[in-house]
């Protein structure tokens, strides 16, 4: 076989349109002209118009992707990128076409949003549309999360950015990076398919166990211990005999802020506030009706320019579970290795 | 500075022992540790000497300290005939677990003459070994106006109700309790105890606006007061302070600066546990497992189920020389939440967890399997 | 808002796959997993199917997203031909790894047409397996005003030269590399990439108080930017703002929220290493190792020599299936940096150690036994 | 033997002057005349001087405590107290023979101060002189830190509380509960004492060892692996056969931050900036310098009202080490089971 790839990617000039091109590295400002999109200027004076869309979860067509690239072609000299969130932007847009761009794409069914103190595109897995380990639906979910909160990625009168993540399973947690996330829950306790678990590699399963629950049994096989597994899936990840979820058992936990960006007090990881709710399709009511709950307590306590961890960092966690009306659990409590750098040591109470 | 040499020279300790240590740079005394005192489990630190040539040994007792630590000189040149009649005539006042050691005893009998002698004062010995230490506590409602729980009336009541497991040692491991009266921490009972004791209160701190424009007239500075409440609750308009009762975290700043704001009204006790120094995992905090509960005299009810149920969990979990905190560590702090059989609450954590790594179950899930 | 299930009825994506998983609460496909293209030793997934009945499997091949992630129609539809002609005429555009997934193709053969084809348009495979994945980057100098560091520019160069690591697994988990022109990280690099590498300044934000001075007289309100600096480190006098030396931390918000101010000039990148957001011990965010160095093309001398020490640390260290934080957490934060040879310093802890629970090699003992 | 103790301890009453047993519960504000002297005064309007001394550092004779309990009879009416710090407190001292009981007591060599924004009392464990565990000496450093620092203990002229607490040896570690702190650090490997070991209790021994260094060795005995040994002395506490400890090795670090109040940013354990320095007596010079570099950083650098720790997470352990004049090592960063929550997870540098 001749040898394939080696390749890499195009050189950076090649995807660029010329005004980026000249202006690379000599942008000094940028303006959001109205919500989805952004002026930016150059010291050369140049101006380069973008305008964001959102993007359905996961999976788009090779059809409607070229009825975007004509709608690149007409509007904006055929360029277009798709941001670290997945939206698209078409760049270097023609000032006087924008309007009609926007209502072009609007009529796609593509809103034009989601910059500053907006919602912005959700982030979200495969999950039942293409992958084996999911204990929810990202996109399903996401789907009911944008239909419910679409004014919010067309208008940019939030308090801050608002950005939501979906991972259907404990892999991604990708979830944890967002201001609010789903991270999909398994519950069960994964089954071993005894007659095909030859073929698996058992040492890995073994010790890819977070909380050493699998014990090697007989030839080939192995067993996991009941009060032990933690519904990981990584045995499942590693060997096909193995099998985790269960219909009436997954579902989904929900985190509030994770932020990425070193301003306010800096980046930190999400907190798992909802341990689990059910997977309910199509509709979703559980996972719309909890991020709503969050989403107005910070609308409605968040001083401007407060992104949703600023706002509890200020407010502190036991008033932040009571304005979004969030009930302890127990699983609220890490006991998971660091668990007790998050305990509480302290009496500086917010009763 | 006041000098321990100075100090030790005007006793028949063995000053040779230190002044050689000085010179080697190294500890003359040999092997020792938590001792009994012949009829007791416990209430010796037993010491051999390196240097049989300077001394043999020299042992030391553990007197409970008073509540509050208050002392009255009548029975204190008591303990000092005592002292000098038994030891060396060196005291250690106090250890940082408020105990007072009567230093350089020799031998068994020594021991036991001295506990007979501090029992017919009304004094005990105590506090070494796998036992329940002793309990120190702040002055509390004695001298300080922001005491929220009697530090003293409980800490006489602890040490009499727990006084067999103060003398006779059965625990995996040493439990030191301290007490505070309030936030403030005198005690500093949540960071290095095994099981803390605090006064705190739920309600607001208490603005009387007449007394704090006295106050403010008389040229004291409330601005500053306000500006360094640590969540920016307070709000004042020169005439009346405002407490916003959506940020006060009951921090006890404002109390502690302006004497027209006093502690609220809804007074309890916090009880945490698992703070130490060493122990296998180190330097750890204590963690709030009780966050309120009502301390209640003459019989303190809530307060001695809780503290009952911390020491019974520790008991049937710890493994040998394992200090509360290692404990909670290796088991997880949910599961221990979980036997204390504490309500969970935001109370419990500085955070919510940060992964969706936890264990259902089979109770959990209604039966589905 | 955007519906993927329309997206996927007008593709050859066999819906019922998904439509039945909406019924049965449950995906309806089976195993599958980081695969490899024939000829190469990643690039694609393999999907099997649990519903033989509706598609017995379903894989998708991984192409390497573009610098700053910006395509032209002219190849993107070339781009799509091959979709259509290979695979089912599904995207998933794009992962949140930055790679453009090309889904449904049904065999070897058709992996192997498809990245022919993709080689011959100048775009390539890979990302998959124990490997050097697709090293995402924010669009950097193409469009923002604040970039640090040429990310696209780095992703073209890293690409190319770590082109046999993402082609070919050979570490002992998966790299994930990420980057972020500047600490607002608009690449989420530090929290949750195997190596972060984002754009820092060393010396001060850059104030132009003409132009302040004349956006202020525009009406926009200065004080609320000073007043949310995380640090309190800006002073406005009405004419002039001064920057403390002593307080900026550098964390961009002024920079964000002021035209006039500007980013220094003593540009560089900080590496970061161990975030991830499962493994075996769980979600971690990213730890710094290298604070600062220089980015400098074209060969990046600096940041390679970095990059790669930090692959072979993993490499040497890793046991199979360990991401870099799990490994680190195992090695222990300290043991790692020297492992990496770095230079100790304050930007490598939040906070110094809490204990003195650490070992003295021989060597540093001068001799002594 | 007839049975002793089950005393526990006298009544609360038993040893309270009589103005505090009628105002026990009622006090209602306090001032602090000068250093050292505070007076309460209660909701009757009774008041209460106390007067409060330094004591000698984990030893005193029973000489010195007749002769203050002499100075207690004249001018208290017979009652003093001793602090949670340790410091004395002649308790209701008569307002009028205040000047003279200080007098009197400064004469004895008992510095009168410790209120306040002054250096309270020195906390130290007995070391070298009465136990077998300790890597320096609390007593002497004490003593010279005291010496060093007397001024600051009569005078309320620091920002705020400062704390010095010493243990030597890593079992106390008291050194974490105050603003600064000394611990005793032994870097050598415990030596087996063959011929005896048989009589230590070896399961105790080896699960005691929080790196389990520890193996089995032959019948009683056991080896120490010397990569694995972080010198904790926890062997040496249950086996009279393991000794550790060497004059030309042992020595103390120097912890900064701790803080046990819930005010400010509330209670935190100190740090540890300074992972050794050599034992130096009788001057014991390198911990006077460290300390009074610290100190006078904090003095130079504190707002009124701010504690060390406060102070340090104002401007950030960048700038302290920097103001503090101390030099990173590879033992300031923490690789011990939590490290990693104390690793640098943010790009906010302080160049
Ligand atoms: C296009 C994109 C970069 C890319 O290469 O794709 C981008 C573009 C810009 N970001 Fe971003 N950010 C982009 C993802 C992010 C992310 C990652 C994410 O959202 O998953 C972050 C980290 C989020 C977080 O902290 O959790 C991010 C944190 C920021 C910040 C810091 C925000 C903060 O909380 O302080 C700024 C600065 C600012 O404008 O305040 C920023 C600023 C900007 C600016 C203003 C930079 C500029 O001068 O052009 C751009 C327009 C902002 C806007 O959307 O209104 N960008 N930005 C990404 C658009 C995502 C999207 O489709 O919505
Ligand atoms: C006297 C005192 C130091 C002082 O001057 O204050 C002291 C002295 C000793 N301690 Fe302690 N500890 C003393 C307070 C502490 C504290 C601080 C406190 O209680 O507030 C701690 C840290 C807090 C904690 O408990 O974690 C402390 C943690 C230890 C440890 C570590 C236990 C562990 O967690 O591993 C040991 C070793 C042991 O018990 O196995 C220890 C052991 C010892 C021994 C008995 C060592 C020995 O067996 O040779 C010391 C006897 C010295 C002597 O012969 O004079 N001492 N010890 C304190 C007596 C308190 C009391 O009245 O009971
Ligand atoms: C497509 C994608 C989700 C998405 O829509 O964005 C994805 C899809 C899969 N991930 Fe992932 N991961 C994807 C980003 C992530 C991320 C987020 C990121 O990269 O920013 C994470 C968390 C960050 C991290 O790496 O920690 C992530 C952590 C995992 C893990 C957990 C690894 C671990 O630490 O244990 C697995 C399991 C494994 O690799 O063993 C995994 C495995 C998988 C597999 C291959 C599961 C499988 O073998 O069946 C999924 C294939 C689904 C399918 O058939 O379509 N995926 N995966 C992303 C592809 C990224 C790429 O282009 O390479
Ligand atoms: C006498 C004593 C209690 C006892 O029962 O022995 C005591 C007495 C008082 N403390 Fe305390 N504290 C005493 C140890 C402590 C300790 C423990 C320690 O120092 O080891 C702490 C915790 C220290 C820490 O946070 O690290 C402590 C933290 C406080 C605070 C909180 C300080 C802060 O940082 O916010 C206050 C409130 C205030 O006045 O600001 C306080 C307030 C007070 C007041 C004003 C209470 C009152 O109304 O009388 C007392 C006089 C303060 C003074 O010394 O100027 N006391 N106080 C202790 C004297 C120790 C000494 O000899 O110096
Ligand atoms: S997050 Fe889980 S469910 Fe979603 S694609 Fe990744 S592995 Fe599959
Ligand atoms: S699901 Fe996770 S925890 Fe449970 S057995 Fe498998 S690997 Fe272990
Ligand atoms: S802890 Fe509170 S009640 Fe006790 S002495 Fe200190 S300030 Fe007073
Ligand atoms: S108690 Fe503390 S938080 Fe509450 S108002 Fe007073 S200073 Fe503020
Ligand atoms: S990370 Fe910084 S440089 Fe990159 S796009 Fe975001 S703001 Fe611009
Ligand atoms: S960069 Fe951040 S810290 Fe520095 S001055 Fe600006 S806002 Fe303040
Ligand atoms: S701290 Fe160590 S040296 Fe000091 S008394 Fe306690 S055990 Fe002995
Ligand atoms: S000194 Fe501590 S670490 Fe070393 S062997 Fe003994 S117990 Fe283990």
């Amino acid at each position: 076989m001749s040898r394939i790839g080696g390749v890499g990617v195009p050189p950076v000039a090649e995807n660029l349109p010329p005004v980026v091109l000249k202006n690379y590295g000599k942008w000094d400002t940028h303006e959001i002209v109205r919500p989805g999109v952004i002026k930016r200027i150059a010291e050369t004076g140049d101006v380069c118009y973008t305008v964001r869309i959102a993007m359905p979860p996961s999976r788009i067509s090779v059809a409607t992707m070229l009825e975007i690239c004509d709608l690149a072609d007409k509007y904006c000299g055929g360029y277009f990128r798709i941001t670290q969130r997945n939206s698209l932007e078409f760049v270097d847009v023609d000032p006087a076409g924008i309007n009609e761009l926007i209502e072009n794409v609007e009529a796609m069914g593509f809103p034009v949003g989601g910059t500053r103190n907006s919602l912005h595109n959700i982030i979200a897995c495969p999950a039942w549309i293409h992958c084996n380990l999911p204990a929810t639906d990202s996109p399903g979910i996401a789907k009911a999360l944008g239909d419910a909160l679409i004014d919010e990625f067309r208008n940019q009168r939030l308090p801050s950015w608002l950005k939501i993540n979906l991972g259907a399973c404990a892999n991604i947690e990708e979830a944890l990076m967002a201001d609010i996330g789903i991270i999909g829950v398994h519950r069960d306790q994964p089954i071993v398919l005894e007659e095909s678990i030859k073929i698996c590699e058992r040492p890995t399963v073994i010790h890819g166990c977070p909380t050493y629950a699998i014990k090697p049994k007989g030839e080939h096989s192995i067993s996991i211990n009941p009060e032990k597994c933690i519904h990981c899936g990584a045995c499942t990840m590693h060997c096909e005999a193995i099998l985790t979820g269960n219909p009436d058992l997954d579902g989904f936990a929900v985190s509030v802020g994770g932020k990425a960006s070193n301003t306010g007090r800096g980046p930190d990881l999400g907190r798992v506030v909802i341990p689990y709710l059910p997977n309910n399709p199509p509709k979703w009511d559980e996972a719309v009706k909890a991020v709503m709950q969050i989403v107005d307590a910070w609308k409605e306590g968040a001083e401007p320019d407060e992104r949703m961890r600023e706002w509890i960092d200020r407010i502190g966690w036991d008033r932040f579970f009571r304005k979004a009306g969030i009930k302890v659990s127990l699983k609220d409590i890490d006991g998971y290795i660091y668990g007790n750098e998050f305990a509480r040591s302290d009496l500086r109470f917010g009763w | 500075w006041p000098s321990h040499a100075r100090e030790l020279k005007r006793t028949r300790y063995p000053v040779m022992m230190y002044e050689v240590a000085m010179t080697e740079k190294y500890t003359q005394w040999g092997h020792g540790g938590m001792s009994s005192v012949p009829g007791l489990g416990s209430g010796a630190i037993a010491r051999k000497s390196r240097r049989p040539d300077i001394i043999s040994h020299s042992h030391l007792v553990r007197v409970l300290g008073t509540p509050g630590c208050f002392y009255k000189t009548s029975s204190f040149r008591k303990i000092c005939e005592l002292a000098e009649q038994y030891g060396d005539g060196s005291l250690h006042l106090l250890t940082t677990n408020s105990n007072l050691e009567i230093c350089g005893l020799m031998n068994d009998n020594d021991m036991r003459g001295i506990t007979e002698g501090l029992n017919s004062l009304g004094y005990d010995v105590g506090s070494a070994g796998d036992a329940i230490r002793n309990i120190p506590d702040c002055m509390g409602p004695a001298l300080c106006e922001y005491a929220l729980m009697d530090t003293p009336g409980i800490k006489h009541f602890m040490t009499k109700h727990y006084i067999d497991d103060i003398q006779y040692p059965r625990f995996p491991f040493k439990i030191k309790t301290k007490m505070s009266g309030c936030p403030n921490e005198c005690g500093k009972a949540l960071l290095h105890a095994d099981i803390g004791i605090i006064g705190v209160f739920r309600d607001l701190p208490k603005v009387d606006n007449e007394r704090l424009r006295k106050w403010v007239s008389q040229g004291n500075d409330i601005r500053t007061v306000c500006d360094r409440c640590p969540t920016d609750a307070m709000e004042w308009n020169n005439a009346d302070l405002e407490i916003d009762p959506d940020r006060c975290i009951r921090c006890m700043y404002c109390i502690n600066r302006v004497p027209a704001i006093k502690p609220g009204d809804d007074r309890g006790v916090a009880l945490t546990a698992g703070g130490k120094m060493k122990g296998k995992m180190g330097p750890m905090k204590g963690k709030v497992i009780f966050p309120f509960i009502k301390a209640t005299p003459p019989d303190y009810q809530e307060l001695v189920a809780a503290y009952n149920k911390l020491c019974e969990v520790y008991d049937e979990h710890g493994k040998k020389k394992e200090r509360i905190g290692d404990m909670i560590q290796r088991l997880g702090f949910d599961t221990f939440i979980e036997l204390c059989g504490v309500e969970p609450s935001t109370m419990h954590f500085s955070s919510p967890r940060r992964n969706t790594f936890y264990h259902w179950h089979e109770a959990e899930l209604g039966g589905v399997k």
